[in-house]
C-alpha cells in the first residue's frame, strides 16, 4: 500500500491574460516510511507541487489532479475544510526560511502549545510534558529555556528544530521538507539533514525531501524524482539514478557538479548545459530541455511522455529506452 | 525592557527641550515680551541662558501666566476646556478603529475583489474629504433637513451638568438630577455628528493600513505554517495575522495624534464644541499671546507624550524590538 | 549607421521612464484623475480668461440659485453668494489661488526637506541627530495649531499662514529623502559603483538620485494635497486668505451662516476642493502603482 | 603557475613579496549596544595573513559569520582595516592615498554574491560598463563602445545586451553581466565572493566554467570566497579555511583535501555527503555546544569534537609547517 498517489497534478497560475502552467501533469509515488528525494532548480515547480498536495497553494493558483491518494484517502474527493482537516493529521511541512516560517509575535511554547491543543494534546501540563519532549526528540539542548523565547532570538539551525518539532506534534504519517537546509550553513544543513531521516525511520513515516542540491540526497533517499520547467523528468530508485541516469538532465545535473578529487588544470571545464533555464511562459515546442540538450534528435520536437522503463523506473525521453536497450545489449 | 523605557524617557526630556527652546525662542523673537507673572518679569535680565532657565523654572512650577481675557491662570483654562477635546478625540478614534479594522482585515481577504476595490476607493474619497465642508453638509443633513441630530454644542441647554470630570459623558452619569440618563442620551446625540467628522480621515488611514498590514502578514511564510498545521481559519486571521498586522497599525495610530489635533480645531469651530480648539481660536482672533503660549506647549507636549507612549507600545507589541539589547 | 543594431535596439528596449508612463497610461482611474486634475490646472491658469466676471463685483440679485433651478438665470451659471457676486467667477478664481499657493508651498518644503533629508542621511551622527530631533519637534506640532501662531505672531493673511503650511509639510520631505537615501547606500550597487572610482557627486547623482526619485515624487502628490487642504482650512478658520479673497476655504466661512438659505454656496466650492484633493490623491496612488513602489 | 615562481619574483625592500599580498589584517566594529554608554568593539577578522600569486587562484571557505565578506571588504578598499598591511605588486595600500586608490579600484575588481543587488537596477547594462570605462580610462567613446561590445561577447553575452536594464536578465546573464564589470578593465585580481551560490545548479557550472575561461586566456589571479567545497576543490590553488574569524588552516588545495589537520576542516569535510565518503574517520562538530569555553580560547573549542582543557582557556597559534601549510590547533603541535 502507498502512503502518497498522486496522480497527473497540474497546478497554474492565473493571470488577467489566462492560466500559465507552472506544474505539468505531475505523477508521483511513495510508500510507507519511504525517503523520496525530489530535485530541481528554482522555478521547476517542485515547490508548487508540495504546496499543491498540502493544501496552500495561493489564491492565484489553480490545481488539478486525476487523484491525490494520501494514506488511503482521496484528497480531490473532499470538500476543502475536510481536505485541510485531513491533512494536516496526516501530514506536516517544513520550508526553507526557518525564521520565516515561525510567527515573530508568539514565543516558541505558545506556537507549539497550539499545535499540540488543536492536536487533541489533553491538558495544560501534558501538553507541556509533550512540548518538552518534542523539542528534546529534535535535539535541543535546553528545552525548558528554548520554549520561552521567540524565533528571532535562535539561530536558524535552532529555528528549523523547532519548526520541525512542531511539524511532528501532528504526528504525520508523511513529511514533507521544502529546502530545508537551504539556508543554513553546512555543518547545520548535516545535522538537520541527518535529524530528518532519522526521525524518518523511526516513526517509519514518509519524508519528502525537495531541493536543489543532488549531493544532498544521494546517501539519504530511498528513491529521487528529477523536475525541470515543471514536468517531472526522471523518477527511479535512487542508486538507479545515480549509477545510470536515463534522462539527459539528470546526467547534466550530476556531471555540472565538480567531482571528487577533481582538482584546478588548465583547460579542463565541468559539464555544463547551454542556455537559460526556459522562463515559463516562454517554453520550448516538444521536450522542455530539447533547446539545452546535447543529445537532441529530430523527435524530440514531439513532446515525451514519462514511460516506465524496466528494472529501473519512469523516465521522460524519447531516447532513454533506445540508451537503455544499448546497455542491456551490452551487459549480453 | 527597562532599558527601552529608559530610553524612550530620555527621548521625551529631549524632546520636550526641544519644545522648550522653540517656545523660548519665540518669546525672545518678539517683541512682546513673554511675562508669565510678575515674579517671572523681575528675573528678566541680559543674559539668554539665565532667562531660559528663568522661564522652565516658572513653568515647571505652573505658572503658566494669565490670559488676556479672562484673566484666569492659562494652565487651569486649558484643563477646563481640554476635557471635551480629550472626550471628542478619543471617541473619534475609538470610532475609526472599531470601523477601519475589520474593513482593512475584510478587504485584505477579499483582495483584488469587488469587495476589495469598493473599499479602497471610499476610503480614497474619505481620505480627500475637507473635514469642515463634510461636516457643514452632515449638518445641513442630519440636523437641518432631517432634524434627527442637534446642530452643535456637547450637550443640550435644558440640561444643568455639573462638570466634575469634565467628560460630559462621565458627568451626566455621576450628575444626581433626576433627567440623568436623559442628558447621558442627549450628550451621546450631541456626539455623534463630531466623532464621524472628524473619524473620517483616521478611519480612512486605519482602513488602508490595517489592509496592507494584514495583506503582508497573510502572505508569509509563518501563515502557511499556521494553515498547514491545519488551525481554524478564524484563528489564522484573527491571531496569527492580526497579531502581527498590529505592529504597523499601533505606529500609524501614533502619528495620527498631531493630525488629529489639526481636525479636531476645524471640529470644534464647525460644532461649536467648548474645547481647546475653541479656546485657540477665540484666543488668536483677540491676539492673547499668553494663552496660545500656553496652548501650543500644553498641547505639544500632549503629542510628545503620547507618541513616546506609543513608540513604547510599538516595543511592547513587537518581540523583535522588545529583545534587543 | 543607420543600420547598425543599436538603432534597431534603442527602439525596442523602453527606457525606464517610458516604461512607468505606459503603466500609468493603462490605469484608466487614475488617467482619467489626471486629466481632471489637468482640467483644473487649466482653469487655474486661465482663470481671468474663463471666468466672466471680476471675482469682486456685487451683482444686485444676491444668493441667486444655480442656472439649472428654476430661479436661476443663465448669465450667473453657479448662482451668486450672500453679497451677490458671481459664484462661478469666484471659484475660478478660487483655483487659480488655490493651485497657485499649493504649488509654491510644495516646491518650498520639498526643496528644503530634500536638501535637509540628504544631508541627514550623508553627514555624521551629531548633525543627523541635531536634524532629526528638529523634525521631530515640527510633527508633533499639528499644522494648524502652528499656522495659530504664527498668525498670532505676525498677524492674519495668506503669506503668513502659507509658511506655517510649508514647515509642517517639510519633515515628510526630510524622513523620506533620509530614510530612501539610507537604505540605498547599503546596497550593494552603490558599493559597486563606489569601486568603480566614482566620485560622491556621482554616486550621488548616478545612482542614488534616481532610485530615491520614485518616493520622493510619491511623496510631493502627497504632499500637494495636503498643501490644498490645508489652505483652505486656514481659510475657513480666518487666519489665511481675508474677504473678499475668492480662496475656497474662504468662501466656504463666509456662506457658512447661509447654509440653509443659500445651501449651493456652500456645497459648491466644498466640491471644488474636494474633487480637486480626490484628483490628486489617486493620480498619486496611481504614481506609486506605476513606479512599482511598496506601499 | 606554481608556488616557486614568487621565489624569484620580484624584490622589494629586500623582500619577496607576492603580486596580493595580506599581513595581519584585524578589522574591529564598534557595536553600538541599546542601552545607553554601553558600546562593544566585535572583532569580525583577527590577524589574517595570505599571499595570492599571479595567475592563481586562493579560495577562501568558512560559514557565514567567518568574516570572508568582511575580509573582501578590507582587501578591495571598501573599508580601512583596523590593523595590518596590504601589498600589492610589492606597494603597500594606503586606504587614504588617491593615486593608491585609484590603482586599486583598477587593479582588484570584485564580482559580488547577488548579481541583481550589485547592479544599478536604473541603469541600462552599457550605461553601467561605460561609466567604468570613463572614469577609469582614457579612450574615446568609440573605443569604450568597441571595448564594452567585445567585453560582453567575451563574458558570452551579445553586443545588443548593452540596451538592457539589469532586470532583464536571467540569474546567469546578470552574474556575466557583473564579470564582464569586472574583468573590463583588464584586472590583475577578482574577488569573487560567494559568484555561485544566487543561481542555479545547471547555470553554475556554466559561470564556473567562464571563470576558468578568463583566467586562463588574461592570467588573473582569483580570491574566490565560498563555502561549497567540491567547488573550491575544482577551482583553487591555495585554500583558506576560516572560522570565526580566524585562519585555522590553510595551505595547497592539495595539503587541505587530501590531509586535512584541523579540526573543524576535519568536521567541514564531515558534513558535505560527497566527502564523507572519502574522510570515513573525521568527526562532525558537537551538537551541544562545551560550555564555560574563556574568551581568547581557540574559537572552535565550543563545537571542536577534540576539546580538551587546554583548547578551553588557550588559543593555539598559527603555525607555519615545512610545508608551508598553517594549521592552529594543538593536536598538531604535537
Amino acid at each position: 500500500m502507498h502512503l502518497l498517489r498522486v496522480e497527473n497534478l497540474s497546478v497554474s497560475y492565473l493571470t488577467e491574460s489566462g492560466e500559465v502552467p507552472i506544474v505539468d501533469r505531475m505523477s508521483i509515488k511513495m510508500g510507507m516510511g519511504e525517503i523520496l528525494g525530489v530535485v530541481g532548480e528554482s522555478g521547476s515547480g517542485k515547490s508548487m507541487m508540495a504546496l499543491a498536495i498540502m493544501g496552500l497553494l495561493s489564491p492565484k493558483m489553480r490545481m488539478r489532479a486525476d487523484y491525490i491518494n494520501l494514506d488511503g484517502e482521496d484528497l480531490m474527493k473532499m470538500s476543502v475544510e475536510d481536505r485541510a482537516a485531513y491533512v494536516a493529521s496526516k501530514a506536516a511541512i517544513i520550508f526553507q526560511e526557518p525564521q520565516a516560517s515561525l510567527n515573530p509575535c508568539f514565543s516558541i511554547a505558545s506556537q507549539l502549545d497550539e499545535t499540540i491543543a488543536f492536536h487533541g494534546g489533553g491538558g495544560r501540563a501534558d501538553r507541556k510534558t509533550k512540548a518538552l519532549e518534542l523539542l528534546d526528540d529534535v535535539g535541543i539542548n535546553r528545552p525548558d529555556l528554548v520554549l520561552k523565547m521567540y524565533p528571532h532570538q535562535l539561530s536558524g539551525g535552532m529555528n528549523q528544530r523547532v519548526a520541525i518539532a512542531m511539524a511532528l506534534a501532528c504526528e504525520p504519517r508523511l513529511l514533507i521538507a521544502d529546502e530545508p537546509t537551504t539556508a543554513l550553513d553546512v555543518t547545520i544543513q548535516s545535522q538537520i539533514i541527518e535529524l530528518l531521516v532519522k526521525l524518518s525511520r523511526a516513526q517509519q513515516s514518509g519524508l519528502m525531501l525537495i531541493t536543489h542540491d543532488f549531493a544532498l540526497l544521494s546517501e539519504n533517499t530511498d528513491r529521487i524524482g528529477v523536475v525541470y520547467s515543471g514536468q517531472l523528468m526522471e523518477h527511479a530508485a535512487t542508486e538507479n539514478i545515480l549509477s545510470s541516469p536515463h534522462h539527459p538532465y539528470t546526467k547534466a545535473l550530476l556531471d555540472s557538479i565538480p567531482q571528487l578529487g577533481d582538482r584546478h588544470v588548465k583547460g579542463s571545464r565541468l559539464f555544463a548545459l547551454d542556455g537559460n533555464i526556459p522562463a515559463i511562459d516562454q517554453l520550448p515546442v516538444g521536450c522542455r530541455l530539447g533547446p539545452r540538450c546535447p543529445k537532441a534528435e529530430r523527435q524530440c520536437v514531439n513532446t515525451p511522455e514519462l514511460r516506465s522503463i524496466e528494472n529501473y523506473g519512469k523516465v521522460r525521453c524519447h531516447l532513454a529506452s533506445v540508451s537503455s536497450v544499448n546497455k542491456a545489449e551490452a551487459d549480453s | 525592557m527597562t532599558s527601552i523605557i529608559f530610553r524612550q524617557f530620555l527621548l521625551l526630556i529631549l524632546g520636550l527641550f526641544t519644545l522648550t527652546l522653540f517656545t523660548f525662542g519665540i518669546s525672545q523673537l518678539f517683541p512682546d515680551p513673554l511675562i508669565l507673572s510678575d515674579a517671572h518679569a523681575k528675573t528678566i535680565n541680559d543674559s539668554l541662558i539665565e532667562n531660559y532657565f528663568n522661564y522652565i523654572a516658572f513653568l515647571s512650577q505652573g505658572e503658566w501666566g494669565l490670559s488676556r481675557i479672562s484673566g484666569r491662570s492659562v494652565l487651569d483654562e486649558f484643563f477646563i476646556y481640554f476635557p471635551a477635546t480629550l472626550e471628542l478625540t478619543t471617541i473619534a478614534i475609538i470610532f475609526a478603529l472599531v470601523l477601519g479594522l475589520p474593513l482593512g482585515i475584510y478587504a485584505a481577504e477579499n483582495k483584488n475583489k469587488w469587495q476589495d476595490k469598493l473599499i479602497v476607493s471610499t476610503t480614497l474619497i474619505g481620505y480627500s474629504m475637507p473635514i469642515f465642508w463634510w461636516g457643514m453638509l452632515l449638518v445641513l443633513l442630519f440636523a437641518l433637513t432631517l432634524g434627527i441630530s442637534p446642530v452643535a454644542s456637547r450637550i443640550g441647554f435644558e440640561y444643568d451638568i455639573l462638570p466634575v470630570t469634565g467628560f460630559m459623558l462621565i458627568d451626566t452619569l455621576l450628575s444626581d438630577q433626576p433627567y440623568a440618563l436623559a442628558a447621558f442620551q442627549n450628550a451621546l446625540q450631541h456626539l455623534v455628528l463630531p466623532t464621524i467628522v472628524l473619524g473620517t480621515i483616521p478611519l480612512a488611514i486605519f482602513t488602508r493600513v490595517t489592509r496592507s498590514a494584514m495583506i503582508d502578514a497573510l502572505s508569509s511564510d509563518y501563515i502557511r505554517t499556521a494553515k498547514a498545521k491545519g488551525l481554524p481559519y478564524d484563528r489564522i486571521i484573527w491571531s496569527h495575522a492580526l497579531r502581527n498586522a498590529m505592529i504597523p497599525i499601533v505606529t500609524v495610530i501614533g502619528l495620527q495624534i498631531s493630525v488629529l489635533i489639526t481636525g479636531t480645531l476645524i471640529t470644534e469651530k464647525i460644532f461649536a464644541w467648548p474645547g481647546i480648539g475653541k479656546w485657540l481660536l477665540e484666543a488668536v482672533y483677540r491676539r492673547d499671546l499668553v494663552t496660545l503660549h500656553g496652548g501650543l506647549l500644553a498641547i505639544a507636549s500632549l503629542v510628545i507624550i503620547v507618541n513616546i507612549a506609543v513608540e513604547v507600545l510599538v516595543h511592547l507589541v513587537n518581540p523583535k524590538l522588545r529583545h534587543k539589547k | 549607421m543607420i543600420h547598425s543594431p543599436q538603432f534597431y535596439q534603442q527602439s525596442v528596449i523602453p527606457s525606464t521612464v517610458s516604461r512607468w508612463t505606459n503603466n500609468f497610461l493603462k490605469n484608466k482611474l487614475a488617467l482619467s484623475a489626471f486629466v481632471l486634475l489637468a482640467l483644473i490646472f487649466l482653469v487655474a491658469l486661465f482663470a481671468p480668461w474663463i471666468a466672466p466676471y471680476d471675482p469682486a463685483i456685487q451683482f444686485e440679485n444676491t444668493k441667486l440659485p444655480p442656472a439649472w433651478y428654476d430661479d436661476g438665470m443663465a448669465r450667473h451659471l453657479l448662482g451668486t453668494d450672500d453679497l451677490g457676486r458671481d459664484l462661478f467667477s469666484r471659484l475660478v478664481h478660487g483655483a487659480r489661488l488655490s493651485l497657485k499657493l499649493a504649488i509654491f508651498v510644495v516646491v518650498i518644503a520639498s526643496s528644503i526637506g530634500m536638501l535637509l533629508g540628504s544631508l541627514s542621511a550623508l553627514s555624521n551622527v551629531w548633525i543627523d541627530q541635531i536634524i532629526m530631533r528638529v523634525m521631530d519637534l515640527i510633527l508633533a506640532l499639528p499644522s494648524l495649531l502652528l499656522a495659530i501662531v504664527i498668525v498670532a505672531l505676525i498677524g492674519p493673511g495668506l503669506p503668513n499662514a502659507i509658511y506655517a503650511v510649508a514647515i509642517v509639510l517639510i519633515p515628510h520631505f526630510v524622513l523620506i529623502t533620509r530614510n530612501a537615501i539610507k537604505a540605498e547606500l547599503g546596497k550593494e550597487y552603490v558599493t559597486a559603483m563606489m569601486l568603480d572610482g566614482a566620485t560622491k557627486v556621482r554616486l550621488f547623482t548616478h545612482s542614488i538620485l534616481p532610485n530615491i526619485l520614485p518616493s520622493v515624487i510619491v511623496q510631493i502628490t502627497l504632499a500637494f494635497s495636503t498643501a490644498v487642504l490645508e489652505i483652505a482650512a486656514l481659510g475657513f478658520l480666518g487666519l489665511g486668505a481675508q474677504a473678499p479673497y475668492p480662496e475656497w476655504g474662504t468662501i466656504l466661512s463666509e456662506s457658512h451662516a447661509y447654509i440653509t438659505i443659500a445651501p449651493w454656496t456652500v456645497a459648491l466650492p466644498g466640491l471644488a476642493i474636494f474633487f480637486t484633493l480626490l484628483s490628486i490623491n489617486l493620480v498619486g496612488e496611481g504614481l506609486r502603482d506605476a513606479m512599482e513602489l511598496e506601499q | 603557475m606554481s608556488f616557486s615562481f614568487c621565489q624569484f619574483g620580484k624584490q622589494s625592500g629586500g623582500r619577496l613579496l607576492s603580486l596580493l599580498e595580506a599581513k595581519n589584517i584585524c578589522r574591529k566594529y564598534r557595536v553600538r549596544s541599546y542601552n545607553l554608554g554601553q558600546s562593544g568593539m566585535l572583532e569580525a577578522i583577527k590577524n589574517i595573513s595570505f599571499a595570492l600569486e599571479k595567475g592563481e587562484t586562493l579560495a577562501i571557505v568558512g560559514e557565514s559569520g567567518s568574516g570572508k565578506s568582511t575580509l573582501a571588504r578590507q582587501i578591495i578598499g571598501i573599508e580601512k582595516p583596523t590593523r595590518g598591511d596590504i601589498f600589492f605588486e610589492n606597494e603597500r595600500l594606503e586606504f587614504a592615498n588617491k593615486k593608491h586608490r585609484k590603482n586599486r579600484f583598477r587593479n582588484i575588481r570584485m564580482i559580488f554574491q547577488n548579481p541583481y543587488e550589485s547592479l544599478n537596477p536604473q541603469a541600462r547594462i552599457g550605461k553601467i560598463l561605460d561609466d567604468v570605462l570613463s572614469i577609469n580610462t582614457d579612450l574615446n567613446p568609440k573605443q569604450r563602445k568597441q571595448k564594452i561590445e567585445s567585453t560582453l561577447s567575451r563574458v558570452g553575452l551579445l553586443p545588443e545586451h548593452r540596451h538592457r536594464y539589469p532586470h532583464m536578465f536571467s540569474g546567469g546573464q546578470r552574474q556575466r553581466v557583473a564579470i564582464a564589470r569586472a574583468i573590463i578593465l583588464d584586472p590583475k585580481v577578482i574577488i569573487a565572493d560567494e559568484p555561485l551560490s544566487a543561481l542555479d545548479v545547471s547555470i553554475q557550472a556554466q559561470i564556473l566554467n567562464l571563470l576558468q575561461e578568463l583566467q586562463e586566456e588574461m592570467g588573473m589571479s582569483y580570491l574566490f570566497i565560498s563555502h561549497d567545497l567540491n567547488v573550491v576543490e575544482h577551482i583553487a590553488d591555495h585554500v583558506l579555511v576560516m572560522y570565526q574569524g580566524e585562519v585555522v588552516e590553510s595551505g595547497s588545495v592539495s595539503q587541505v583535501f587530501d590531509r586535512p589537520v584541523h579540526p573543524y576542516t576535519q568536521s567541514l569535510f564531515a558534513s558535505t555527503p560527497m566527502y564523507r565518503k572519502r574522510f570515513p574517520n573525521f568527526q562532525k562538530p558537537r551538537d551541544k555546544k562545551i560550555k564555560n569555553v574563556k574568551k581568547g580560547a581557540c574559537c572552535f573549542a565550543e563545537r571542536c569534537p577534540y576539546s580538551e582543557q587546554r583548547c578551553q582557556v588557550e588559543h593555539p597559534d598559527l603555525i607555519t609547517k615545512e610545508d608551508s601549510s598553517r594549521v592552529a590547533c594543538f593536536k598538531n603541535e604535537n
